[in-house]
């Protein structure tokens, strides 16, 4: 079957990136219902529709990279490989969480992973990024870092300030624009005076490019350029992902904003592990057998995750001032 | 499709691509980044000029990539100015920011009947264009990374010529040319697409991020015209046995890395900034309608610079170049019949009126 | 004794010292080389106001001159810093923080508590504070009290070239992040300073002076201020003790508790605004723990509740002066019970 | 003729206790106006920031004037009071209190005076000392012990620099010198002093050494005895296994001003004479890179559970050299009945009232050993 494997990846590796894409909806998904139901204490910003882009770039990264995310994380921290156990528990404010309850779903991070946490402040996760690159830099192991931002963060100086510093110092840094056509509810078209983000990098001086972020595979190879190039000491860039958002801004958002259909449209139309199940399958390389086991074991991941969240003890008083300091 | 237009009032089409010269060869080449601001100055200016040639009617394709929101918030500007502008309209149709946008448009144009189509992309853009507007005659304005097909030009003429072929001033005669395409089908027409420039084999077999630069993988090159001052692919051609737009024919051109089976090694800008070296076995001649065979077992064909359609082995691959295929507005002509017909002279008796500033029409998202 | 020095080059020595020891610190900031990418010296600068000097020379690359793009290089110090690195970034004037204050206390100050104790971000960020300089309202301030309010991050803020430098070594070595407030026009007051690298630990106070008959707690320029004081009331028998707070978070409150204790007395000292500031604060902690102790009320000595004027006249009037600091201390004495 | 009715007048003035010393406190009057006083009999009580002590007579006579009052800070030779024979007229001591002006410590006074230290380079190590007095023949090397430095001195070189020229070091990870120790143990100790001795060209001295410097003396006249004319020992490391190892652990662990103070007041039979400016000091030493591990280090090696490793001094006596001993009877560090291990024909000295660090409580009896000690030796040295 190798040798019919018209992808650069393996079937492994494939595979691999399909249980990701599904590990991320399927919690997502999950999520929905969950906080639908009022399990879920907070906001939650869902990632669903968007799996491709954090699944496609995440796959040529290692725990030495370093990424930093935005609000809507939880894609970026389950494809950089935080255990979605610690994440469903964080979520639901337990001991035990990726961060024992303290951050919630909008500060998920794995330092070890190279997930340097979701942000709950729009655009600055920029210059952290251009911080990591900079540290990476001096490691000089040839490490990068990705900072992601949605189209709304493009607004925002520091996303900005972070291109010029980026490209002054020629960090090994590289910008993900997640452009999903929204800034919270307000469309891109009102707020992005010029709506190419390529175009922002272009203003620095930095080479960019427009993938179709619904397409796994285009995002997989456009990404394999980029971060060669940041390795390789080409310096920084920008990716600009199209791509469409399942779900409201934040759960309980009514999407009243929409068009008529758009949802129906592109969950039909523009599902990108549909289009990912489907190039698989029409190649043969996998068999939509295979796709169905990892689909049952996701489900069963997420199920359990549930079910530990929910099982595992809350903080107590004693954690409530703690971990403010490493020495005080 | 728009209500109340009749040819009375003559309507051209613009289907400005807004991710054109965005693809991969930023990264891996140098290919340079045409900005919305500009890709917007540039309608505007088709549309001040076809405005002096009194086209009022101007459909265009709505976008996501940003063409659109500025173009409207310009408009606007350009009506509190009083500036002569044709009334826009969007068609009224939801982007999906994939090729489909300009499929889609362009079949609504046609529909709409539109007299032309300014396109403003490079060769995927026109042939996308082309593909799906059933004979509607285009224009040509260069704002992609490979611009074999269109030709450089200043949009403004551009427009102006189309303007003379819209409002009837210059036939269809005078004002348009013939071109050629090549026809690709697999598996006799069950999947089928076409090329306006180049046809290219490769061994990659999937479309990953669409753009083709590595030159290791390429079997073979099927043109319909090569032109040497090209960029991209089709320059392989042009450089080995250069070939017009409007000579008969195409060109099939046979690659190899095997030093055995080469005939020899040519150097080729095949990307912006991207001169390679790629091994030629041999090249023939491609008359028109005859199909060739495509060789290789399992790969991707790779339309006008873009991989599209993959393959695997089984499938049979046929490429056919078809002569008089689709019109295009020949500029070049249709200005120098206008200017020696005088068509641009304003008899001094009569001062030409200033046209009253028409609203562009914005549909409420 | 050891050498005097100044505590603009008990600075430099300071990071010098550091940055040969352990290679993961580093220095950014506008300016702190100084004519990088220009045709002329590179090191021409070294600071804007020269603090920096000669570590270009030393340590080259590891010195960098940013943008003036505070956002990004604050930010980008505190991501390299959550990623292994110990950056000592520059914030030119505190006043700046204005275009920085999210990536230092929604990002730096949090990433701790926000990550259940998995994080470290061990960043310095070295700011000019204080009035007296002519520099007008947007270049004066002494912003001490906002930082201090922030729960993560630490602040220093020393009167001396001893404590300038033990505090700033110190600073680069601890593992939280660090806002270091250096008094502008402390920059040329001479001290002795060993010339071996030392850390002073954060948390304690300094006793400046011992005395019997009133407390004066405060930091920074003021701990000179107070000395005036204290100089011109022993001339009147009274005996003040002054202490010297050193770093406003952590607070060594034990030092000032049992100061109040002795001398029933406090008059509390500070550059900042009054309202919300460190003086409104420890008077609030003493009389909260200590108030049995008082033998008079508190007296607080701050600046008017305005910006910092630029007019000579004004920005002097503006500055709490010894004479002030004197009084206050009198009062407490005339009002308070014997 | 009686001194009484000579009409000399005494003036007691602040002394000067040390360079630093610029002012001090007055304390207590510790004899009534009127009193008849003895040479050397101690008149007041002064603090300085470094500690208190007493003021002594340097006449005989009587106190007719009591000029400073309790609790006054004055600067270094105010007139504190006035001694003067029976036969002064109360008018003439006013006109004298009246007449009197504190001379002013010019400029040129301070450079003229010998700098307070130098730096001496020793085997690759910075080391710092001082150098005090001009008079000829053996000279007097003072050795500080765990974790002290030659401020330990303070009160004594002035003084018996007036008998010997005097010098003080701060040993290897002392006081300023380069923190790096030449060795573990004594031996390696006594081994770097006599190396010190070479590079200043000392030939021959009186060792002077406290507490484990007195253990280093030991060993340096054991293992180089022409380089010693004299040993004194005070509140001695070395002659006795005991030590509190509470003390040196404490000592090293200490980081705060608080947790210093507790310690440092061990080494006193008055706790009340550790001053801030004290605390202070020895906080900044011990801040100093590398100075906490290295003394955790020599203390491990000296002093490790409370017992001392090594005891040179008890082999003193094969050394046949002149030795002196000196301890405070309240000495909470090393206990004073090690006083009597001291070798054969040792002169011993356990003095009240005072501590570990004698030669700071009872300076002024201390420093009177210590010139008896060395003038009583005739030096074969010399002629």
């Amino acid at each position: 079957m190798a040798g019919k494997n018209p992808f650069p990846l393996s079937r492994d590796a494939l595979l691999q990136c399909y249980r990701t894409m599904r590990t991320i909806r399927e919690f997502e998904e999950r999520l929905h219902i969950d906080f639908g139901r009022g399990d879920i204490p907070g906001f939650v910003h869902l990632y669903a529709g968007e799996e491709a882009a954090a699944t496609g770039i995440m796959a040529h990264l290692g725990d030495g990279d370093r990424i930093a995310s935005t609000h809507r994380g939880h894609g970026h921290c389950i494809s950089k490989g935080v255990d979605v156990v610690q994440m469903m528990k964080e979520i639901y404010g337990r001991k035990g969480g990726a961060c024992n309850g303290k951050g919630g779903s909008m500060h998920i991070a794995d330092l070890g992973k190279g997930m340097m946490g979701a942000n709950g402040i729009v655009g600055a996760g920029a210059p952290l990024a251009c911080g990591a690159a900079l540290a990476a830099k001096f490691r000089g192991k040839g490490e990068v870092a990705v900072s992601f931002v949605g189209d709304g963060a493009s607004n925002q100086g520091t996303f900005l300030e972070s291109l010029n510093l980026a490209a002054m110092w020629n960090l090994p840094a590289i910008f993900v624009v997640e452009n999903n056509g929204y800034a919270e509810t307000t469309s891109r078209d009102y707020a992005v005076a010029v709506d190419s983000y390529v175009d922002r990098a272009a203003g620095f001086g930095l080479p960019g490019m427009t993938v179709d972020g619904t397409d796994f595979f285009a995002v997989h190879e456009a990404a394999a350029e980029i971060i060669k190039r940041a390795r390789e000491g080409g310096g920084p860039a920008l990716l600009e992902c199209k791509m469409v958002r399942f779900y409201g801004h934040f759960e309980g958002d009514a999407q009243t904003y929409r068009g008529p259909g758009e949802l129906e449209a592109i969950r039909a139309d523009q599902d990108c592990i549909k289009k990912f199940a489907a190039a698989v399958t029409r190649a043969e390389v996998l068999s939509a057998a295979e796709l169905k086991a990892v689909d049952d074991e996701v489900l069963a991941v997420i199920e359990d995750a549930v079910r530990q969240a929910k099982a595992a003890p809350l903080p107590a008083a004693a954690d409530l001032t703690t971990d403010v300091y490493v020495t005080y | 499709m728009p209500a109340g237009h009749s040819n009375a009032t003559p309507c051209i089409g613009i289907i400005a691509n807004p991710v054109s010269a965005r693809d991969i060869r930023r990264i891996v080449a140098h290919a340079g980044n045409l900005q919305i601001a500009d890709r917007v100055n540039i309608v505007l200016g088709v549309l001040t000029a076809v405005a002096a040639m009194r086209v009022r009617r101007v459909l265009m394709m709505p976008d996501n990539g940003g063409i659109r929101a500025m173009l409207m918030r310009s408009l606007k500007r350009e009506d509190n100015l009083h500036h002569a502008c044709p009334e826009v309209e969007f068609l009224d149709m939801e982007p999906t920011s994939t090729v489909d946008d300009t499929f889609l448009a362009a079949r609504m144009m046609h529909a709409a009947g539109v007299k032309a189509i300014i396109v403003l992309g490079g060769d995927g853009t026109h042939r996308a264009v082309v593909r799906e507007c059933a004979g509607t005659p285009i224009a040509g304005l260069s704002t992609g990374t490979n611009n074999a097909f269109p030709e450089m030009r200043a949009p403004t003429v551009t427009a102006m010529a189309v303007g003379l072929y819209a409002t009837g001033r210059l036939d269809a005669q005078q004002a348009l040319a013939p071109n050629k395409l090549l026809e690709v089908s697999i598996n006799e027409g069950q999947r089928q697409d076409i090329a306006l420039v180049d046809a290219v084999i490769s061994t990659d077999r999937y479309v990953g991020a669409r753009a083709l630069w590595k030159t290791e993988s390429l079997a073979a090159i099927y043109l319909a015209f090569a032109d040497p001052q090209a960029i991209g692919l089709s320059a392989i051609g042009g450089l080995l046995h250069p070939l017009g737009r409007r000579e008969a024919g195409g060109l099939a051109v046979h690659l190899s890395d095997d030093p055995s089976t080469r005939k020899l090694v040519l150097r080729a800008p095949i990307a912006p900034g991207m001169v390679r070296e790629v091994g030629v076995a041999h090249w023939e001649p491609m008359p028109a309608g005859l199909p060739f065979r495509v060789a290789l077992q399992a790969g991707v064909v790779a339309l006008d610079g873009e991989r599209e359609m993959a393959f695997s082995a089984g499938d049979r691959v046929r490429i056919t170049l078809r002569e008089n295929a689709f019109r295009t507005v020949d500029v070049a002509r249709c200005m120098q019949t206008a200017a020696r017909e005088g068509l641009f002279r304003l008899s001094s008796s009569t001062p030409q009126r200033r046209p009253a500033p028409w609203q562009a029409r914005i549909p409420s998202p | 004794m050891a050498r005097k020095i100044s505590m603009k080059q008990a600075i430099n020595e300071a990071l010098d010292q550091e940055m040969t020891r352990d290679p993961t610190v580093i220095c950014m900031g506008e300016d702190i080389v100084g004519g990088a990418g220009g045709d002329g010296e590179m090191d021409s600068w070294g600071g804007v106001l020269g603090v920096t000097k000669g570590l270009y020379a030393k340590h080259g690359d590891r010195l960098m001159d940013t943008p003036l793009s505070e956002s990004a290089y604050i930010g980008a110090a505190v991501g390299a810093a959550a990623c292994g690195m110990r950056p000592v970034a520059e914030l030119m004037f505190i006043d700046f923080m204005g275009v920085c204050f999210d990536q230092i206390y929604n990002q730096a100050a949090k990433f701790r508590y926000m990550f259940g104790g998995k994080a470290e971000t061990p960043v310095v960020i070295r700011t000019m504070v204080g009035a007296g300089f002519r520099a007008a309202a947007q270049h004066s301030q002494m912003l001490t009290p906002l930082f201090t309010h922030i729960p993560g991050l630490k602040v220093v803020c020393p009167s001396t070239p001893y404590d300038t430098k033990g505090l700033l070594i110190q600073s680069i070595r601890d593992n939280d992040p660090v806002i270091f407030c250096e008094h502008k026009n402390l920059y040329g007051f001479e001290g002795e300073v060993p010339e071996a690298s030392y850390a002073i630990p954060f948390g304690e106070a300094n006793v400046v002076r011992e005395g019997r008959h009133c407390s004066i707690v405060t930091y920074g320029l003021m701990v000179h201020r107070a000395l005036e004081a204290a100089a011109a009331l022993a001339k009147e028998d009274v005996e003040v003790e002054i202490i010297d707070l050193r770093t406003l978070s952590p607070l060594d409150l034990d030092t000032v508790l049992d100061s109040v204790t002795k001398t029933g007395r406090l008059v509390c000292v500070d550059e900042a605004s009054p309202r919300c500031s460190i003086a409104a604060d420890i008077s609030a902690q003493v009389v909260m723990r200590a108030f049995g102790a008082l033998k008079a009320g508190i007296e607080m000595v701050t600046p008017p509740h305005v910006p910092v004027p630029f007019s000579p006249p004004l920005e002097d009037l503006y500055i709490p002066s010894g004479a002030q600091v004197a009084d206050a201390v009198r009062k407490t004495l005339r009002e308070g019970k014997l | 003729m009686d001194e009484s009715t000579r009409a000399v007048i005494t003036p007691i003035v602040m002394p000067k206790w040390g360079l630093s010393m610029k002012e001090g406190t007055v304390m207590a009057w510790l004899v009534e106006e009127g009193a008849d006083i003895s040479v050397g009999a101690p008149i007041l009580e002064v603090e300085t920031d470094k500690i208190a002590n007493a003021v002594e007579a340097p006449d005989p006579g009587i106190l007719r004037r009591k000029v400073a009052q309790d609790g006054e800070t004055l600067p270094v030779k105010a007139l504190l009071g006035v001694m003067a024979g029976a036969g002064v007229s109360d008018a003439d001591i006013d006109a004298y209190v009246a007449a009197y002006v504190t001379p002013v410590e010019s400029e040129g006074e301070e450079a003229e005076a010998a700098p307070a230290y130098q730096f001496a380079e020793v085997d690759g190590l910075r080391i710092r000392y001082a150098r005090r007095g001009t008079a000829t023949g053996v000279p007097v090397l003072f050795l500080h012990g765990f974790g002290g430095d030659l401020d330990n001195w303070l009160f004594n070189l002035d003084a018996v620099s007036e008998q010997a020229q005097v010098i003080a070091l701060d040993l290897p990870g002392h006081g300023q010198s380069t923190v790096r120790l030449p060795g573990a143990g004594i031996g390696a100790l006594a081994g770097f002093v006599a190396r010190f001795m070479e590079v200043l060209g000392i030939e021959r001295a009186h060792l002077v050494g406290h507490s484990m410097g007195a253990a280093i003396a030991a060993q340096l006249a054991l293992d180089d005895p022409q380089r010693v004319a004299s040993v004194a020992l005070i509140a001695a490391a070395g002659l006795g296994p005991e030590i509190d190892a509470g003390y040196t652990e404490d000592f090293v662990a200490a980081s705060s001003r608080r947790e210093l103070k507790r310690v440092l007041e061990q080494l006193f039979a008055n706790p009340e004479l550790v001053s801030r400016q004290m605390v202070d000091d020895v906080l900044k030493y011990k801040r100093l890179d590398g100075v906490t591990e290295l003394l955790r280090a020599l203390g491990r090696t000296l002093f490790s559970g409370g017992q001392q490793a090594e005891q040179p001094g008890l082999r003193l006596g094969q050394a046949g050299k002149p030795v002196l001993v000196i301890w405070g009877r309240e000495d909470r560090i090393i206990p004073a009945h090690h006083a009597g291990a001291a070798p054969p024909g040792a002169t011993v000295e356990v003095l009240d009232g005072a501590g570990h660090l004698v030669q700071m409580e009872r300076a002024n009896d201390v420093n009177r050993l210590l010139k008896q000690h060395v003038a009583q030796i005739a030096d074969p040295g010399i002629g």
